[in-house]
Protein backbone atom coordinates (compact mmCIF):
# COMPACT_ATOMS: atom_id res chain seq x y z
CA UNK A 1 0.00 0.00 0.00
CA UNK A 2 1.71 3.04 -1.41
CA UNK A 3 -0.64 5.90 -1.65
CA UNK A 4 -0.75 9.72 -1.84
CA UNK A 5 -3.59 11.61 -1.47
CA UNK A 6 -4.92 15.35 -1.28
CA UNK A 7 -7.86 16.75 0.15
CA UNK A 8 -10.09 19.26 1.62
CA UNK A 9 -11.48 17.06 4.24
CA UNK A 10 -10.19 15.59 7.51
CA UNK A 11 -7.96 12.34 7.66
CA UNK A 12 -8.23 9.35 9.95
CA UNK A 13 -5.51 8.79 11.44
CA UNK A 14 -6.90 5.67 13.14
CA UNK A 15 -7.52 4.18 9.73
CA UNK A 16 -4.30 5.27 8.35
CA UNK A 17 -2.62 3.52 11.07
CA UNK A 18 -4.84 0.11 10.87
CA UNK A 19 -4.13 -0.34 7.04
CA UNK A 20 -0.45 0.16 7.59
CA UNK A 21 -0.80 -1.65 10.51
CA UNK A 22 -2.30 -4.64 8.54
CA UNK A 23 0.03 -4.83 5.59
CA UNK A 24 0.95 -8.29 6.70
CA UNK A 25 3.31 -10.67 9.35
CA UNK A 26 6.11 -8.97 8.01
CA UNK A 27 5.12 -5.64 9.60
CA UNK A 28 6.94 -5.01 12.87
CA UNK A 29 7.05 -0.99 13.22
CA UNK A 30 4.81 2.06 12.12
CA UNK A 31 5.53 5.79 12.18
CA UNK A 32 3.24 7.97 11.89
CA UNK A 33 3.81 11.78 11.49
CA UNK A 34 0.79 14.30 11.59
CA UNK A 35 1.26 18.13 11.31
CA UNK A 36 -1.38 20.59 12.22
CA UNK A 37 -2.21 24.23 12.33
CA UNK A 38 -0.02 25.92 15.12
CA UNK A 39 -0.89 29.36 16.77
CA UNK A 40 -3.67 30.72 13.96
CA UNK A 41 -6.12 29.90 11.61
CA UNK A 42 -4.52 28.92 8.09
CA UNK A 43 -5.57 28.78 4.58
CA UNK A 44 -3.95 26.27 2.59
CA UNK A 45 -3.64 26.63 -1.98
CA UNK A 46 -1.95 23.77 -3.83
CA UNK A 47 -1.53 23.44 -7.28
CA UNK A 48 -4.09 20.53 -8.34
CA UNK A 49 -1.95 17.45 -10.04
CA UNK A 50 1.54 18.63 -9.59
CA UNK A 51 0.77 18.36 -5.17
CA UNK A 52 -0.80 14.75 -5.83
CA UNK A 53 2.58 14.21 -8.50
CA UNK A 54 5.30 15.30 -6.00
CA UNK A 55 3.66 13.30 -3.33
CA UNK A 56 3.57 10.32 -4.76
CA UNK A 57 7.20 10.66 -6.32
CA UNK A 58 8.53 11.21 -3.14
CA UNK A 59 6.90 7.88 -1.96
CA UNK A 60 8.36 6.08 -4.93
CA UNK A 61 12.25 7.52 -3.82
CA UNK A 62 11.24 6.60 0.11
CA UNK A 63 9.95 3.19 -1.39
CA UNK A 64 13.34 2.67 -3.41
CA UNK A 65 15.67 3.49 -0.19
CA UNK A 66 13.97 1.45 2.74
CA UNK A 67 12.48 -1.97 2.48
CA UNK A 68 9.38 -0.26 3.27
CA UNK A 69 6.27 -2.45 3.27
CA UNK A 70 3.43 0.63 2.95
CA UNK A 71 3.71 4.48 2.68
CA UNK A 72 0.99 6.91 2.69
CA UNK A 73 1.39 10.61 2.46
CA UNK A 74 -2.52 12.72 2.61
CA UNK A 75 -2.48 16.62 2.21
CA UNK A 76 -5.54 18.78 3.10
CA UNK A 77 -5.87 22.24 1.52
CA UNK A 78 -8.52 24.86 2.21
CA UNK A 79 -9.10 26.94 5.29
CA UNK A 80 -8.28 25.08 8.52
CA UNK A 81 -8.67 26.26 12.05
CA UNK A 82 -6.00 25.52 14.43
CA UNK A 83 -5.30 22.40 15.72
CA UNK A 84 -6.74 20.70 12.57
CA UNK A 85 -4.60 18.66 10.84
CA UNK A 86 -2.75 19.39 7.63
CA UNK A 87 -1.14 16.40 6.62
CA UNK A 88 -0.02 13.02 7.64
CA UNK A 89 2.84 10.87 6.63
CA UNK A 90 2.80 6.97 7.46
CA UNK A 91 5.69 4.13 6.91
CA UNK A 92 6.15 0.62 8.07
CA UNK A 93 8.53 -1.51 7.49
CA UNK A 94 9.79 -4.83 9.60
CA UNK A 95 12.41 -2.39 12.01
CA UNK A 96 11.88 0.73 13.41
CA UNK A 97 14.78 2.58 12.00
CA UNK A 98 13.38 2.11 8.16
CA UNK A 99 9.89 3.34 9.50
CA UNK A 100 11.56 6.44 11.47
CA UNK A 101 14.12 7.40 8.65
CA UNK A 102 11.88 7.16 5.19
CA UNK A 103 8.42 8.72 7.73
CA UNK A 104 11.28 11.94 8.50
CA UNK A 105 12.27 11.94 4.86
CA UNK A 106 9.01 12.20 3.49
CA UNK A 107 8.11 14.71 5.90
CA UNK A 108 11.33 16.63 4.84
CA UNK A 109 10.76 16.10 1.56
CA UNK A 110 7.41 17.40 1.30
CA UNK A 111 7.82 20.66 3.17
CA UNK A 112 9.93 21.44 -0.17
CA UNK A 113 8.50 19.58 -2.79
CA UNK A 114 5.15 19.70 -2.94
CA UNK A 115 3.24 22.43 -4.23
CA UNK A 116 1.07 23.52 -0.96
CA UNK A 117 1.30 27.45 0.30
CA UNK A 118 0.21 28.79 3.33
CA UNK A 119 -1.46 31.73 3.96
CA UNK A 120 -2.20 33.37 7.74
CA UNK A 121 -3.35 36.31 9.26
CA UNK A 122 -0.12 38.45 8.48
CA UNK A 123 0.15 36.96 4.85
CA UNK A 124 1.27 34.42 2.66
CA UNK A 125 4.28 32.32 5.22
CA UNK A 126 7.43 32.61 4.11
CA UNK A 127 9.90 29.42 3.30
CA UNK A 128 12.23 28.52 6.25
CA UNK A 129 15.56 27.80 4.94
CA UNK A 130 16.04 25.62 7.70
CA UNK A 131 13.80 23.51 5.66
CA UNK A 132 15.82 23.42 2.64
CA UNK A 133 18.54 22.46 5.01
CA UNK A 134 16.55 19.34 6.58
CA UNK A 135 15.81 18.10 2.75
CA UNK A 136 19.30 18.57 1.76
CA UNK A 137 20.73 16.02 4.47
CA UNK A 138 19.12 13.58 2.57
CA UNK A 139 21.37 13.87 -0.16
CA UNK A 140 23.56 11.02 -1.09
CA UNK A 141 26.17 13.35 -1.66
CA UNK A 142 25.95 15.29 1.08
CA UNK A 143 25.13 12.38 3.98
CA UNK A 144 23.82 12.95 7.43
CA UNK A 145 25.49 15.85 7.93
CA UNK B 1 0.71 26.70 -30.17
CA UNK B 2 0.43 28.01 -27.14
CA UNK B 3 2.08 27.24 -23.27
CA UNK B 4 -0.50 27.68 -20.73
CA UNK B 5 0.82 29.51 -17.65
CA UNK B 6 -0.59 28.62 -14.23
CA UNK B 7 0.10 31.22 -10.99
CA UNK B 8 -0.40 30.26 -7.22
CA UNK B 9 0.05 32.36 -3.74
CA UNK B 10 1.31 35.94 -3.89
CA UNK B 11 2.21 35.01 -7.86
CA UNK B 12 -1.30 34.59 -8.47
CA UNK B 13 -2.29 37.85 -6.04
CA UNK B 14 0.20 40.30 -8.06
CA UNK B 15 -0.19 38.78 -11.70
CA UNK B 16 -4.11 38.82 -10.99
CA UNK B 17 -4.61 35.65 -12.78
CA UNK B 18 -4.50 31.93 -11.91
CA UNK B 19 -4.17 30.77 -15.45
CA UNK B 20 -3.83 32.51 -18.60
CA UNK B 21 -1.90 31.58 -22.29
CA UNK B 22 1.32 31.88 -23.95
CA UNK B 23 1.38 31.98 -27.40
CA UNK B 24 4.57 29.76 -27.97
CA UNK B 25 5.87 28.68 -31.99
CA UNK B 26 9.14 27.36 -30.68
CA UNK B 27 11.36 26.08 -27.81
CA UNK B 28 12.19 28.93 -25.40
CA UNK B 29 14.46 29.18 -21.91
CA UNK B 30 12.16 28.88 -18.99
CA UNK B 31 14.04 32.28 -18.32
CA UNK B 32 13.58 34.25 -21.39
CA UNK B 33 9.68 33.47 -21.33
CA UNK B 34 9.55 34.58 -17.73
CA UNK B 35 11.05 37.87 -19.15
CA UNK B 36 8.51 38.00 -22.08
CA UNK B 37 5.61 37.93 -19.64
CA UNK B 38 6.75 40.50 -17.30
CA UNK B 39 6.00 42.79 -20.36
CA UNK B 40 2.39 41.51 -19.95
CA UNK B 41 0.95 44.33 -17.28
CA UNK B 42 2.22 46.05 -14.38
CA UNK B 43 1.46 43.21 -11.90
CA UNK B 44 3.11 40.53 -14.47
CA UNK B 45 6.33 42.55 -14.00
CA UNK B 46 6.33 43.22 -9.98
CA UNK B 47 5.48 39.30 -9.85
CA UNK B 48 8.02 38.30 -11.87
CA UNK B 49 10.68 40.99 -11.02
CA UNK B 50 13.07 39.14 -8.67
CA UNK B 51 13.66 35.21 -9.81
CA UNK B 52 15.49 34.56 -6.89
CA UNK B 53 11.95 34.73 -5.01
CA UNK B 54 10.05 32.66 -7.21
CA UNK B 55 10.26 28.91 -8.00
CA UNK B 56 8.75 27.35 -11.51
CA UNK B 57 7.33 23.88 -12.71
CA UNK B 58 6.95 22.96 -15.93
CA UNK B 59 4.43 20.08 -16.72
CA UNK B 60 4.18 19.50 -12.76
CA UNK B 61 8.24 18.99 -12.09
CA UNK B 62 10.32 21.29 -10.72
CA UNK B 63 12.23 23.30 -13.66
CA UNK B 64 15.55 25.96 -13.43
CA UNK B 65 15.33 28.80 -15.09
CA UNK B 66 17.59 27.28 -18.12
CA UNK B 67 15.23 24.65 -18.83
CA UNK B 68 13.13 24.64 -22.35
CA UNK B 69 9.90 24.96 -22.37
CA UNK B 70 7.93 23.74 -25.80
CA UNK B 71 4.60 24.74 -27.02
CA UNK B 72 2.31 22.57 -25.40
CA UNK B 73 3.81 22.40 -21.99
CA UNK B 74 2.26 23.39 -18.46
CA UNK B 75 4.33 26.15 -16.98
CA UNK B 76 3.54 26.88 -13.26
CA UNK B 77 5.31 29.92 -11.19
CA UNK B 78 4.91 30.04 -7.58
CA UNK B 79 6.69 31.05 -4.27
CA UNK B 80 8.52 28.47 -2.80
CA UNK B 81 6.44 26.14 -1.19
CA UNK B 82 5.46 26.22 2.56
CA UNK B 83 2.95 23.43 3.44
CA UNK B 84 3.24 20.22 5.77
CA UNK C 1 1.14 15.19 29.48
CA UNK C 2 4.13 13.15 30.34
CA UNK C 3 3.23 9.16 30.47
CA UNK C 4 4.27 5.83 30.89
CA UNK C 5 2.29 2.83 31.10
CA UNK C 6 2.74 -0.92 31.23
CA UNK C 7 -0.18 -2.70 30.58
CA UNK C 8 -1.82 -6.34 29.46
CA UNK C 9 -4.57 -5.24 27.55
CA UNK C 10 -4.74 -3.70 23.98
CA UNK C 11 -3.92 0.16 23.85
CA UNK C 12 -5.79 2.91 21.76
CA UNK C 13 -3.99 4.21 18.68
CA UNK C 14 -6.31 6.66 17.81
CA UNK C 15 -6.56 8.08 21.71
CA UNK C 16 -3.36 8.42 22.04
CA UNK C 17 -3.10 10.60 19.19
CA UNK C 18 -5.89 12.78 20.28
CA UNK C 19 -4.44 13.49 23.35
CA UNK C 20 -1.11 14.06 21.99
CA UNK C 21 -2.54 16.51 19.40
CA UNK C 22 -4.95 18.68 21.91
CA UNK C 23 -1.95 19.32 23.85
CA UNK C 24 -2.80 23.58 23.15
CA UNK C 25 -2.11 25.72 20.07
CA UNK C 26 1.30 25.29 20.25
CA UNK C 27 1.41 21.70 18.78
CA UNK C 28 2.49 21.68 15.23
CA UNK C 29 4.05 17.77 15.05
CA UNK C 30 3.05 14.56 16.44
CA UNK C 31 5.38 11.32 16.02
CA UNK C 32 3.82 8.31 16.86
CA UNK C 33 5.84 4.91 17.05
CA UNK C 34 3.90 1.48 17.27
CA UNK C 35 5.93 -1.76 17.67
CA UNK C 36 3.94 -4.83 16.76
CA UNK C 37 4.10 -8.79 17.03
CA UNK C 38 5.90 -10.03 13.66
CA UNK C 39 5.96 -13.30 11.84
CA UNK C 40 5.28 -15.85 15.32
CA UNK C 41 3.26 -15.22 18.61
CA UNK C 42 5.05 -13.36 21.38
CA UNK C 43 5.18 -14.14 25.17
CA UNK C 44 6.69 -10.81 26.75
CA UNK C 45 7.83 -11.21 30.74
CA UNK C 46 8.32 -7.45 32.34
CA UNK C 47 9.81 -6.04 35.67
CA UNK C 48 6.53 -4.80 37.23
CA UNK C 49 8.08 -1.69 38.96
CA UNK C 50 11.24 -1.23 37.30
CA UNK C 51 9.67 -1.44 33.52
CA UNK C 52 7.17 2.36 34.36
CA UNK C 53 10.44 3.61 36.21
CA UNK C 54 12.87 3.06 33.21
CA UNK C 55 10.23 4.25 30.66
CA UNK C 56 9.38 7.40 33.00
CA UNK C 57 13.43 7.95 33.58
CA UNK C 58 13.39 7.68 29.13
CA UNK C 59 10.30 10.06 28.93
CA UNK C 60 12.11 12.77 31.48
CA UNK C 61 15.47 12.70 29.33
CA UNK C 62 13.46 12.93 26.41
CA UNK C 63 11.77 16.01 27.60
CA UNK C 64 15.12 17.44 28.97
CA UNK C 65 16.64 16.95 25.52
CA UNK C 66 13.87 18.26 23.28
CA UNK C 67 11.11 21.10 23.64
CA UNK C 68 8.24 18.54 23.69
CA UNK C 69 4.61 19.62 24.83
CA UNK C 70 3.91 16.01 25.50
CA UNK C 71 5.17 12.21 25.43
CA UNK C 72 3.57 9.15 25.90
CA UNK C 73 4.86 5.41 26.30
CA UNK C 74 3.18 2.30 26.23
CA UNK C 75 4.42 -1.35 26.40
CA UNK C 76 2.37 -4.15 26.87
CA UNK C 77 3.13 -7.91 28.53
CA UNK C 78 1.88 -11.22 28.42
CA UNK C 79 0.63 -13.21 25.29
CA UNK C 80 0.52 -12.14 21.77
CA UNK C 81 -0.39 -12.86 18.83
CA UNK C 82 0.97 -11.49 14.50
CA UNK C 83 0.05 -8.30 14.60
CA UNK C 84 -0.86 -7.22 17.84
CA UNK C 85 0.61 -3.59 19.29
CA UNK C 86 3.10 -4.63 21.84
CA UNK C 87 4.75 -0.99 22.26
CA UNK C 88 3.64 2.71 21.43
CA UNK C 89 5.91 5.88 21.90
CA UNK C 90 4.38 9.43 20.97
CA UNK C 91 5.98 13.02 21.10
CA UNK C 92 3.87 16.52 20.71
CA UNK C 93 6.61 19.41 19.96
CA UNK C 94 6.14 22.50 17.86
CA UNK C 95 7.73 21.25 15.01
CA UNK C 96 8.84 18.48 13.45
CA UNK C 97 12.70 17.60 14.14
CA UNK C 98 11.90 17.31 17.60
CA UNK C 99 8.91 15.07 17.70
CA UNK C 100 11.16 12.90 15.24
CA UNK C 101 13.67 12.75 17.10
CA UNK C 102 12.38 12.34 20.88
CA UNK C 103 10.22 9.63 19.46
CA UNK C 104 13.41 7.82 17.82
CA UNK C 105 15.31 8.27 21.13
CA UNK C 106 12.46 6.94 22.91
CA UNK C 107 12.22 3.62 21.21
CA UNK C 108 15.98 3.21 21.22
CA UNK C 109 16.61 3.41 24.53
CA UNK C 110 12.89 1.40 25.78
CA UNK C 111 15.13 -1.57 23.53
CA UNK C 112 17.83 -1.41 25.77
CA UNK C 113 16.49 -0.08 29.03
CA UNK C 114 13.02 -1.22 29.75
CA UNK C 115 12.84 -4.30 31.36
CA UNK C 116 10.79 -6.92 28.99
CA UNK C 117 11.69 -10.16 27.68
CA UNK C 118 10.58 -12.07 24.55
CA UNK C 119 9.91 -15.64 23.97
CA UNK C 120 9.14 -17.10 21.16
CA UNK C 121 8.71 -20.40 19.59
CA UNK C 122 12.35 -21.48 19.54
CA UNK C 123 12.73 -19.33 23.10
CA UNK C 124 13.84 -16.80 24.33
CA UNK C 125 14.54 -13.83 22.16
CA UNK C 126 18.45 -12.66 22.05
CA UNK C 127 19.53 -9.22 22.09
CA UNK C 128 20.60 -7.51 19.30
CA UNK C 129 23.84 -5.69 19.75
CA UNK C 130 22.71 -3.34 16.57
CA UNK C 131 19.89 -2.25 19.16
CA UNK C 132 22.82 -1.39 21.80
CA UNK C 133 24.55 0.43 18.98
CA UNK C 134 20.81 2.70 17.91
CA UNK C 135 20.70 3.25 21.96
CA UNK C 136 24.22 4.86 22.04
CA UNK C 137 24.19 6.91 18.74
CA UNK C 138 21.89 9.41 21.26
CA UNK C 139 24.79 9.24 23.81
CA UNK C 140 26.52 13.38 23.67
CA UNK C 141 29.66 12.09 23.95
CA UNK C 142 29.79 9.82 20.52
CA UNK C 143 27.66 12.11 18.85
CA UNK C 144 25.30 10.92 16.01
CA UNK C 145 27.43 8.53 14.18
CA UNK D 1 18.81 -8.24 57.18
CA UNK D 2 17.86 -9.58 54.05
CA UNK D 3 18.50 -8.70 50.34
CA UNK D 4 15.42 -9.64 47.76
CA UNK D 5 16.25 -11.26 44.95
CA UNK D 6 14.26 -11.00 41.19
CA UNK D 7 15.34 -13.74 38.51
CA UNK D 8 13.54 -13.12 34.66
CA UNK D 9 13.27 -14.95 31.79
CA UNK D 10 16.29 -17.66 30.88
CA UNK D 11 17.72 -16.47 34.41
CA UNK D 12 13.98 -17.14 36.00
CA UNK D 13 14.32 -20.61 34.32
CA UNK D 14 17.43 -21.62 35.29
CA UNK D 15 17.51 -20.83 38.75
CA UNK D 16 13.83 -22.21 39.12
CA UNK D 17 12.30 -18.83 40.83
CA UNK D 18 11.05 -15.59 40.34
CA UNK D 19 11.85 -14.31 43.70
CA UNK D 20 14.23 -15.23 47.16
CA UNK D 21 15.62 -13.60 49.85
CA UNK D 22 19.38 -13.96 50.72
CA UNK D 23 20.75 -12.86 54.11
CA UNK D 24 23.11 -9.71 53.93
CA UNK D 25 24.79 -8.21 57.00
CA UNK D 26 26.93 -5.72 55.39
CA UNK D 27 27.61 -4.18 51.96
CA UNK D 28 28.90 -6.41 49.48
CA UNK D 29 29.82 -5.81 45.75
CA UNK D 30 26.87 -7.36 43.46
CA UNK D 31 30.02 -9.34 42.14
CA UNK D 32 30.42 -10.96 45.15
CA UNK D 33 26.98 -11.36 45.66
CA UNK D 34 26.16 -13.36 42.86
CA UNK D 35 29.44 -15.42 43.05
CA UNK D 36 27.69 -16.40 46.39
CA UNK D 37 24.49 -17.35 44.69
CA UNK D 38 25.93 -19.52 42.73
CA UNK D 39 26.73 -21.77 45.67
CA UNK D 40 22.88 -21.88 46.09
CA UNK D 41 22.21 -25.16 43.33
CA UNK D 42 23.39 -26.53 40.08
CA UNK D 43 20.09 -24.33 38.64
CA UNK D 44 22.06 -20.90 40.35
CA UNK D 45 25.47 -22.24 38.85
CA UNK D 46 24.32 -22.81 35.51
CA UNK D 47 22.18 -19.24 35.51
CA UNK D 48 24.63 -17.22 36.54
CA UNK D 49 28.22 -18.60 35.00
CA UNK D 50 28.53 -15.81 32.82
CA UNK D 51 28.17 -12.75 33.97
CA UNK D 52 29.03 -11.42 30.54
CA UNK D 53 25.36 -13.08 29.36
CA UNK D 54 23.99 -11.36 32.57
CA UNK D 55 22.07 -7.72 33.59
CA UNK D 56 21.52 -6.63 36.76
CA UNK D 57 19.44 -4.38 38.61
CA UNK D 58 19.73 -2.79 42.37
CA UNK D 59 17.10 -1.10 43.28
CA UNK D 60 15.07 -1.04 39.84
CA UNK D 61 18.32 0.76 38.15
CA UNK D 62 20.94 -1.14 36.16
CA UNK D 63 24.02 -1.68 38.61
CA UNK D 64 27.69 -2.81 37.33
CA UNK D 65 28.79 -5.84 38.87
CA UNK D 66 31.05 -3.47 41.28
CA UNK D 67 28.01 -1.60 42.75
CA UNK D 68 27.27 -2.35 46.44
CA UNK D 69 24.22 -3.77 47.52
CA UNK D 70 23.12 -3.13 50.96
CA UNK D 71 20.77 -4.82 53.04
CA UNK D 72 17.67 -4.40 52.46
CA UNK D 73 18.35 -4.00 48.94
CA UNK D 74 16.19 -5.17 45.80
CA UNK D 75 18.36 -6.80 43.35
CA UNK D 76 17.67 -8.43 39.80
CA UNK D 77 19.32 -10.66 37.44
CA UNK D 78 18.14 -11.23 34.11
CA UNK D 79 19.07 -11.74 30.49
CA UNK D 80 19.55 -8.53 28.45
CA UNK D 81 16.26 -6.86 27.43
CA UNK D 82 14.31 -7.76 24.26
CA UNK D 83 11.40 -5.58 24.38
CA UNK D 84 9.65 -2.98 22.13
Amino acid sequence: MFEAEVRRAPFDVAAAHARLSALGPGVGAVVLFTGQVRDEPLFLEHYPGMAERQMAARIAEARARWPLLGALAIHRFGALDVGELIVLVGTASAHRAAAFESAAFLMDWLKTSAPFWKRGRAGWVEARASDDAAARRWLPSKGEG
Amino acid sequence: MTVRLLYFAWVREMVGAEAEQLPLAEPLPLGELVARLRARSEGHARALAEPARLRAAVNQDFAGWDALVRPGDEVALFPPVTGG
